[in-house]
């Protein structure tokens, strides 16, 4: 309906294969991103940015590190928090051990260290597949849960077994309000979404997806499953592991292993599962809406139970949302398993052809 | 590559270009799982740029045949020989990259891909950049990405595919994916392509328009073409030489004509309902 | 070398149990090709069930019978666990058909999360007791042999004989009675299941509703030793590697599987724990697991997957 | 003859600035702008471009080839192929040495480009692809002068060892190296080509006998385009797709002679299967098409509309019904009130906006159709969705523009207004006669047939009969010879108009042809063509099972349903007492649709009203005898060439005609 995109004819192969090949869909998108970036501070609230937009963008980062192995490669992983325990534990001990380590470098490093451990973890992969995997890679999770835990050498001996890092900052800009926190992780998610975005469209994402659909006729046509599934573990597990130092240093700020336990892992599965497999902007879809839920659950269900004379304790709001949870991933994986991305470009192609339905 | 091609139904596939050596030569290769014994010592070659066919009833041996070729498989026993290279087993990496691409009888296209990516993943192999050029686009991924799209439009301009471009394959009906599939093998430019049933469950049309397809591509590129087939009529109509396997044993092998009147082979297919 | 056999048995004795638990996913996956994550969930919601109806009945009926109050709750546990099974098979599997093991995986997860929540909105979430009358006090084996002898807790003795009964019982259960044989039957090949006659969706709710059976008595057995409360359901997690060690389609695969990792698991504890910083069960079963599938892809017992063309 | 009416000529500005050629526009465009874009063409996903400057040179190595070749001035080659810029360049080419191009149909069979091909001796010929080779090798015996054929599109050519077969490449790449020999001889050819010589020559399919060479020069020809384009003010950025068969004159003006005077861009679809896609990623400005094109927009989007949800449904019928209200008003410059000109801003951002861009219409600032009489439904629906559709008048004989529709006064019933340099009168018989700088120089090696239509003092007989109205504006009844008289019956000697009845009829969605008789009998009786799109969806519709276009056609429920339009064209006619008599009072619904392939239409799709009398005598004969039903057996050629036969038992429907408004009062 919105759409006009007669005189959009591309001349060039370049053209053709941006990102967003369609006028209106550019100005979109850079309209967002604009609000993000000035708008969103205006408004925003200290609350907002603690419980809301932080946590949000940091989770997205996660799932999509997440998405690029489940989703295009489909190597089920079961052991995302781990990855992001590695990323978040590597980068603490560069930053205390050692002196003026730039904070962007940590992080990074945090995320090497965790492809080091995502490869490892991925080996496996070239022998078993489906369940088998799934099971193997919460391995990988227990492992690294109690690593962190018993050996104190990563937690730099810190008695409580709880670590913390203060006063970050970016080249000199001090990252300490909310807002300049906000936006640091902002600028990092979109880097790593454009990276992503190329990835997935370039030949090693064609190649991760084609072993997801076919495997079999993948190799015959030349492509490695070694080489596609460990970069898969490679690039998703750098960026679930910087996404892991993010949660760990801006958002939470002190912190212990409990922060990337097993239900993390299934958290950012859910992520993906209802925002969408396979797509970059489910990624961020899933991360919002799992972010937002429990927020909007705690506001509206007391109000709702006051409505009709029942007081509601949190303990039967988290139990609720334990429940809302497990319905929408079932009702997800049942009626739209490609997540609110598929519902999302549905839409949009009922848009193009309006008033048309086909 | 040049998309120019000729009709089959104007000219037979064998004039315009000459048969060549021996190419590949499969010498007693036996194959069984567990117990199961799928091949037994089957021996053929296949000449340069000839169209070889493999027949036989369902469940003869002939998809394992193919898998035997290209590294999907490994026989027990036997040796497959290359452009002189003498193998007992090879990757399917090993096999892609000497050039022996192949289609599948039951489609194994990638279904969560438009029909320029399928075909574009036929160009792995060819594309070097590395990761981290990819994740940036630096000036080199760009330009390989648009270079081998090139190519790719090429064969889509070939197989007459251009109305599908950027639809999911999963949406397109059977016939078109077969094109699609051989499309992806085309990619790779083998030089030696092999066809797993390519005209299965397709109506007079589409098998018409595969022979053509089938015939272009060997006369076009020069490639050499083996092929599977349980239809006989569409087998003797393209086919220079076939071999026919019979549960999992090399029964005939020569001339569509030999073969026609060969006694086992007659009886095999007497035997089996077509 | 006493206190070897002790752990020994002790770690006999919980790997019976993680047999069990293994059952559970073992059977559903025969019969229905679901992982079903959710098994945990089963055991928690089961016991929640069975303490909290042991409670509750006599207050209603007014009678205090704990026998009579235990059988009775055991029963209406029984039939939620039916109900549950129905309930799965209508709502989820049924509309699931024909999809990928991962799919469904990611369904029973949900399942998982919805039953979590629904047990515990139910039946509340603090720690509950069942009492089946087990026996607490230990008791001292082969005081002949070693001095001192070997103490057991006898309460793990019962808990260990049932579950091997039960075990037992459910292999005779597969091989003797048509039911069983159905089972076995769909767990070959669904289509051919289908076309002589055997009707799936009941074989799935007999199954799930077989399984919530034995998640119940798992409930029953650890609720009696550790209390009944949310940390239950991580059973689940400890019987994963259970399962797929013994390679998802195997009973007897379960059996040994939980058996190997329980008493690995204790004697690792024991022996390395002190040098590694103690709490390796967490992760002994996994670890193993990891390694053994890099050797066999399809664990102990399972068949070996062959790709076709 | 004596002169009825007489519009003053208008004088016309620049009349120097026109003395040019074709390759002379070419190479000032070339200059002056090189790098802009000239053509482009979809392929390999993508549209290539082809500047002016990279045009004018393979326009220069083509006419060098072809010179090598030795075609040479005043001889003609035939171009046959779909819109290919390289088709393009070759008549350039050709007209460069002096030489015809002679663009034929490439749907068109072999035997039909005998005549053609030797009736002007044509020894060259330039064509798409195989398909169109295979067919001139077919004809070759026949026409034995046809020494030289090139090819655009060598696939499945390679084998083929046919003397003087080539590929326009290996004619460029000789045309470049004579071009290198004798840089100077292209652009000395190309200044020997006078305005006056001839530019090309367009077959008209006439409706019977042998077509006719239509003979233009480049001032002809061009002298009207520029005449259009000043009209209607077309400018250098244009866009156009060229989608419409270039042997006919309305395409070959628009893509080629107007393409050449404004210097526009000329768009050229991937492929016939493509073209609505490749049509909305262009979004012409500048858009063509005759009324069966609109027509089939029209019936998909109602189709399609059929499928919607119901708020959509609701959301268009409302807004179509605003659009309708208020849509040609506004179209005509007349200021709305202000509810309504929200209604319709709200309706263009709902409806009217998302339809044109899902039609490729949207950035049209100048639509024309022409060729046939557009159904007055049709005309206003596109003109009330805020498209400036318009009507031409024009025939291949007077380079297409006689007369346009001025922006704002656009009717469905009338042609417009004689544009610059045109000069019409009536002749006593209302046949419309015009004189302009645009007239063909006659038809070729034909003089008798040029005596018929051309005067000594330079008037074209349109052999179409009509009048201009009050506002000043041409309409057309119907073709001259056509005109016929009721004999006997109650309206005796009433003027019988049968294509204005059948274009009454074909208005109608449910209806695709009409072919009505009456001339010299008692009444009027029609055979009719339903649309089997459109009545297949209403009978879908309304669950009615039927097998094939026979059966369909057959069905009681469909008879009523056409019987209802015939009844409306009736009381319709009976408005007008000078066309109260050609009021239908039986007709047939075919059991076949009319067919070009089985001759019972032009290849522009005009009925050919004689020979179809003749083929379905015995169903005439029945209507007249006053049968109720009557059975035929027809033989049909079918797609792939094989000829089979259908028949059916046809029943004849009477209906109720009225009696003249006049007469009544």
């Amino acid at each position: 309906m919105l759409y006009r995109e007669n005189g959009q004819f591309k001349t060039s192969y370049r053209a053709d294969q941006q990102v967003f090949p369609i006028t209106q869909d550019r100005a979109a998108i850079g309209l967002l991103l604009a609000l993000a970036v000035f708008a969103v501070p205006m408004v925003a609230d200290e609350y907002a940015f603690r419980a809301i937009l932080i946590p949000f963008l940091i989770l997205s980062l996660a799932a999509l590190g997440l998405n690029i192995l489940v989703g295009y490669c489909g190597q089920v992983s079961l052991g995302t928090g781990a990855f992001m325990a590695v990323g978040a534990y590597a980068a603490y001990n560069f930053m205390v051990r050692i002196e003026g380590m730039p904070l962007i470098f940590a992080l990074l490093l945090g995320g090497a260290c965790a492809t080091l451990v995502g490869v490892l973890f991925g080996i496996p992969s070239l022998r078993i597949k489906g369940l088998y995997l799934a099971v193997a890679t919460l391995a990988a999770q227990f492992f690294v849960d109690w690593t962190f835990l018993r050996i104190s050498w990563f937690t730099n001996n810190s008695t409580s077994g709880s670590v913390s890092v203060s006063d970050l900052s970016f080249f000199g800009i001090p990252i300490n309000t909310p807002e300049t926190k906000y936006l640091f992780c902002l600028a990092i998610v979109v880097v790593f979404a454009i990276a992503a975005k190329n990835l997935v469209r370039s030949h090693i994402g064609r190649e991760w997806m084609a072993i997801r659909d076919m495997d079999v006729a993948a190799a015959v046509i030349g492509i490695r499953p070694v080489y596609a599934k460990l970069t898969a573990f490679a690039v998703s597990s750098f960026i679930v592991g910087v996404a892991g130092a993010l949660w760990a240093f801006v958002h939470l700020g002190s912190w212990e292993p409990a922060a990337f336990s097993i239900d993390r892992s299934f958290q950012l599965l859910f992520m993906i599962i209802i925002g969408g497999l396979g797509s970059i902007m489910g990624s961020f879809f899933g991360a919002a809406f799992i972010v937002v839920l429990p927020i909007f659950l705690n506001q509206f269900l007391p109000a709702a139970g006051a409505v009709v004379g029942v007081d509601i304790s949190t303990a039967m709001v988290a139990h609720a949302e334990l429940m809302i949870f497990g319905g929408l991933i079932v009702f997800f994986l049942i009626v739209e398993p490609h997540g609110l991305a598929r519902l999302w470009s549905t839409a949009k192609e009922k848009l193009r052809l309006w008033p048309f339905p086909h | 590559m040049n998309t120019t091609t000729t009709d089959a139904g104007a000219s037979p596939s064998t004039d315009g270009r000459k048969i060549g050596d021996v190419i590949l030569d499969v010498q007693g290769i036996s194959l069984a799982f567990g117990g199961v014994k799928a091949l037994t010592d089957i021996s053929f070659n296949v000449r340069e740029h000839e169209v070889r066919a493999i027949i036989g009833p369902n469940g003869a041996g002939k998809s394992s045949m193919l898998n035997c070729i290209n590294g999907v498989y490994t026989p027990q026993k036997g040796t497959i020989t290359f452009r002189g290279k003498t193998f007992g087993h090879m990757n399917s990496r090993q096999v892609a990259e000497m050039g022996i691409a192949r289609t599948f009888q039951n489609l194994a296209l990638f279904k969560g891909m438009n029909v320029i990516d399928n075909l574009m993943s036929g160009r792995n192999l060819k594309m070097k950049t590395n990761l981290f050029q990819q994740a940036f686009r630096l000036g080199a991924a760009q330009r390989e990405e648009e270079e081998h799209r090139a190519f790719v439009e090429h064969i889509i301009d070939f197989l007459e595919i251009q109305a599908y471009r950027k639809t999911p394959v999963g949406r397109l009906p059977y016939g078109l994916q077969k094109r699609v599939d051989l499309g992806r093998a085309l990619a790779m430019e083998p030089q030696v392509l092999l066809l797993d049933e390519p005209m299965a469950g397709m109506n007079v049309e589409e098998k018409q328009d595969m022979c053509r397809f089938v015939l272009d591509v060997n006369d076009e590129f020069g490639t050499t073409i083996v092929l599977i087939e349980h239809d006989m009529s569409v087998v003797m109509d393209i086919s220079d030489r076939v071999v026919v396997l019979d549960y999992g044993k090399k029964i005939g092998d020569g001339t569509p004509d030999e073969v026609r009147s060969n006694e086992d082979v007659i009886s095999a297919y007497l035997g089996t309902s077509h | 070398m006493g206190f070897f056999l002790e752990t020994l048995i002790g770690g006999l004795m919980t790997g019976m149990l993680y047999s069990l638990v293994a059952l559970g996913f073992v059977l559903i996956f025969k019969a229905s090709g679901v992982f079903n994550f959710a098994q945990g969930a089963m055991v928690l919601f089961a016991a929640l069930a069975m303490a909290r109806f042991s409670e509750w009945i006599p207050k209603w009926m007014g009678f205090d019978s704990k026998v009579l109050a235990n059988i009775l709750a055991f029963a209406v546990a029984m039939l939620l666990m039916v109900a549950v099974a129905w309930l799965v098979e209508r709502l989820v599997l049924g509309k699931l058909v024909n999809q990928e093991g991962i799919t469904l995986l990611m369904a029973t997860l949900g399942i998982t999360y919805f039953l979590d929540g629904f047990g515990q909105t139910l039946f509340g979430s603090e720690i509950y007791k069942i009492d089946v009358g087990l026996p607490k006090d230990p008791m001292f084996l082969l005081e002949g042999m070693f001095q001192g002898g070997i103490l057991v807790n006898k309460e793990d003795l019962y808990a260990a004989a049932m579950a091997a009964s039960l075990v037992i019982l459910l292999s005779l259960f597969f091989r003797y009675t048509a039911t069983g044989r159905a089972l076995r039957a769909v767990a070959d090949d669904h289509q051919a299941a289908q076309s002589i006659g055997i009707p799936l969706k009941r074989i799935w709710v007999i199954v799930w509703s077989v399984a919530g059976f034995v998640a119940l008595v798992a409930g029953v057995i650890w609720g009696s030793k550790l209390g009944v409360q949310f940390s239950l359901s991580l059973v689940a997690l400890k019987a994963l590697p259970v399962v797929i060690l013994g390679g998802l389609t195997s009973v007897p695969g379960a059996i040994i599987g939980g058996l190997i990792i329980g008493v690995g698991e204790k004697v690792s504890e024991v022996y390395l724990g002190p040098t590694l910083g103690g709490g390796i069960e967490i992760w002994f079963g996994y670890v193993l697991v990891l390694f053994v599938l890099l050797v066999r892809p399809q664990g102990l017992y399972g068949e070996k997957i062959i790709d076709r063309v | 003859m004596t002169a009825k009416t007489s519009t003053p000529t208008v004088p016309r500005a620049e009349e120097t600035a026109l003395q040019t050629t074709f390759p002379r526009l070419m190479l000032e465009h070339a200059k002056a702008r090189p790098q802009a874009p000239a053509l482009r063409e979809k392929e390999f996903g993508i549209w290539q471009t082809t500047t002016w400057r990279e045009l004018a040179d393979e326009v220069a190595a083509l006419a060098c080839g072809m010179a090598e070749a030795g075609l040479s001035r005043g001889q003609h080659i035939v171009i046959v192929g779909d819109n290919r810029p390289r088709l393009y360049a070759c008549m350039l080419a050709a007209q460069s040495l002096g030489a015809i191009p002679v663009p034929l149909y490439q749907d068109a069979v072999a035997a039909e480009m005998v005549f053609p091909i030797n009736n002007a001796e044509v020894a060259f010929a330039v064509v798409e692809d195989q398909e169109q080779v295979d067919k001139l090798i077919e004809v070759r015996e026949k026409c034995p002068q046809l020494g030289r054929i090139w090819f655009d599109d060598p696939r499945g050519l390679r084998k083929y060892d046919e003397p003087g077969l080539s590929s326009l490449d290996a004619l460029i790449e000789a045309g470049r190296a004579r071009h290198q020999r004798e840089p100077g001889f292209f652009e000395a050819a190309v200044a020997q080509v006078n305005p006056d010589d001839v530019a090309s020559m367009f077959f008209t399919s006439g409706t019977t006998g042998n077509p006719k060479g239509v003979v233009h020069t480049h001032q002809t020809l061009l002298d009207r385009a520029r005449a259009g384009a000043d009209f209607d003010k077309l400018g250098a950025d244009e866009e156009v797709l060229a989608y419409l068969p270039p042997a006919w004159i309305g395409q070959n003006i628009f893509s080629y002679a107007q393409w050449l005077a404004c210097g526009y861009i000329v768009n050229c679809p991937e492929s016939a299967a493509t073209v609505t896609i490749d049509m909305k990623e262009i979004g012409p400005t500048y858009y063509f098409a005759p009324p069966r094109v609109f027509e089939g927009l029209l019936t998909s989007v109602t189709i399609r509309m059929e499928d919607a949800g119901a708020i959509k449904k609701w959301l268009f019928k409302t807004f179509m019904e605003v659009a309708r209200r208020v849509g040609p008003d506004r179209m005509d410059g007349k200021t709305l009130s202000f509810t309504d000109s929200l209604m319709w801003k709200l309706g263009n951002l709902f409806i009217y906006g998302p339809l044109r861009n899902t039609l490729g219409l949207s950035r049209v600032r100048v639509a024309y159709t022409a060729g046939e009489a557009i159904g007055p439904d049709l005309f206003t629906f596109y003109r009330s969705i805020g498209i400036n559709l318009k009507q031409l008048y024009g025939s291949t004989e007077t380079a297409v523009f006689v007369c346009l529709q001025p922006d704002h006064e656009a009717r469905a019933d009338t042609v417009g207004v004689p544009i610059a340099g045109v000069e019409i009168k009536l002749a006593d018989n209302g046949e419309i006669l015009v004189k302009s700088a645009g007239l063909l120089k006659g038809y070729y090696k034909n003089p008798e047939a040029t005596a018929e239509v051309l005067t000594p003092d330079g008037w074209y007989h349109t052999g179409d009969a009509g009048f201009l109205d009050s506002h000043g504006h041409l309409k057309i009844i119907d073709r001259a010879k056509d005109v016929g008289r009721i004999l006997g019956g109650p309206n005796d000697g009433a003027m019988f108009a049968p294509k204005y009845v059948e274009n009454k009829l074909k208005f109608f969605p449910h209806i695709k042809e009409a072919v009505a008789f009456g001339d010299r009998r008692e009444k009027v009786c029609s055979f009719i063509n339903i649309d089997f799109e459109a009545v297949g969806n209403w009978a879908e519709r309304r669950n009615l099972p039927y097998a094939g276009y026979t059966d369909l056609a057959g069905k009681p429920e469909v008879l009523e349903l056409i019987r209802d339009c015939v009844e409306k064209v009736n009381a319709d006619l009976a408005q007008d007492d000078k066309l109260a008599g050609s009021q239908i009072s039986r007709f047939i619904v075919l059991h076949k649709e009319l067919d070009a392939d089985d001759g019972e239409l032009t290849r522009t799709r005009k009925v050919r009203r004689g020979y179809i009398g003749d083929k379905y005598q015995v169903l005439v004969d029945a209507m007249y005898g006053g049968k109720a039903e009557q059975f035929i057996e027809t033989a049909v050629k079918f797609e792939d060439g094989r000829s089979g036969s259908v028949s059916a038992t046809l029943k004849i429907v009477d209906v109720k005609t009225f009696s003249s408004v006049k007469q009544a009062a």
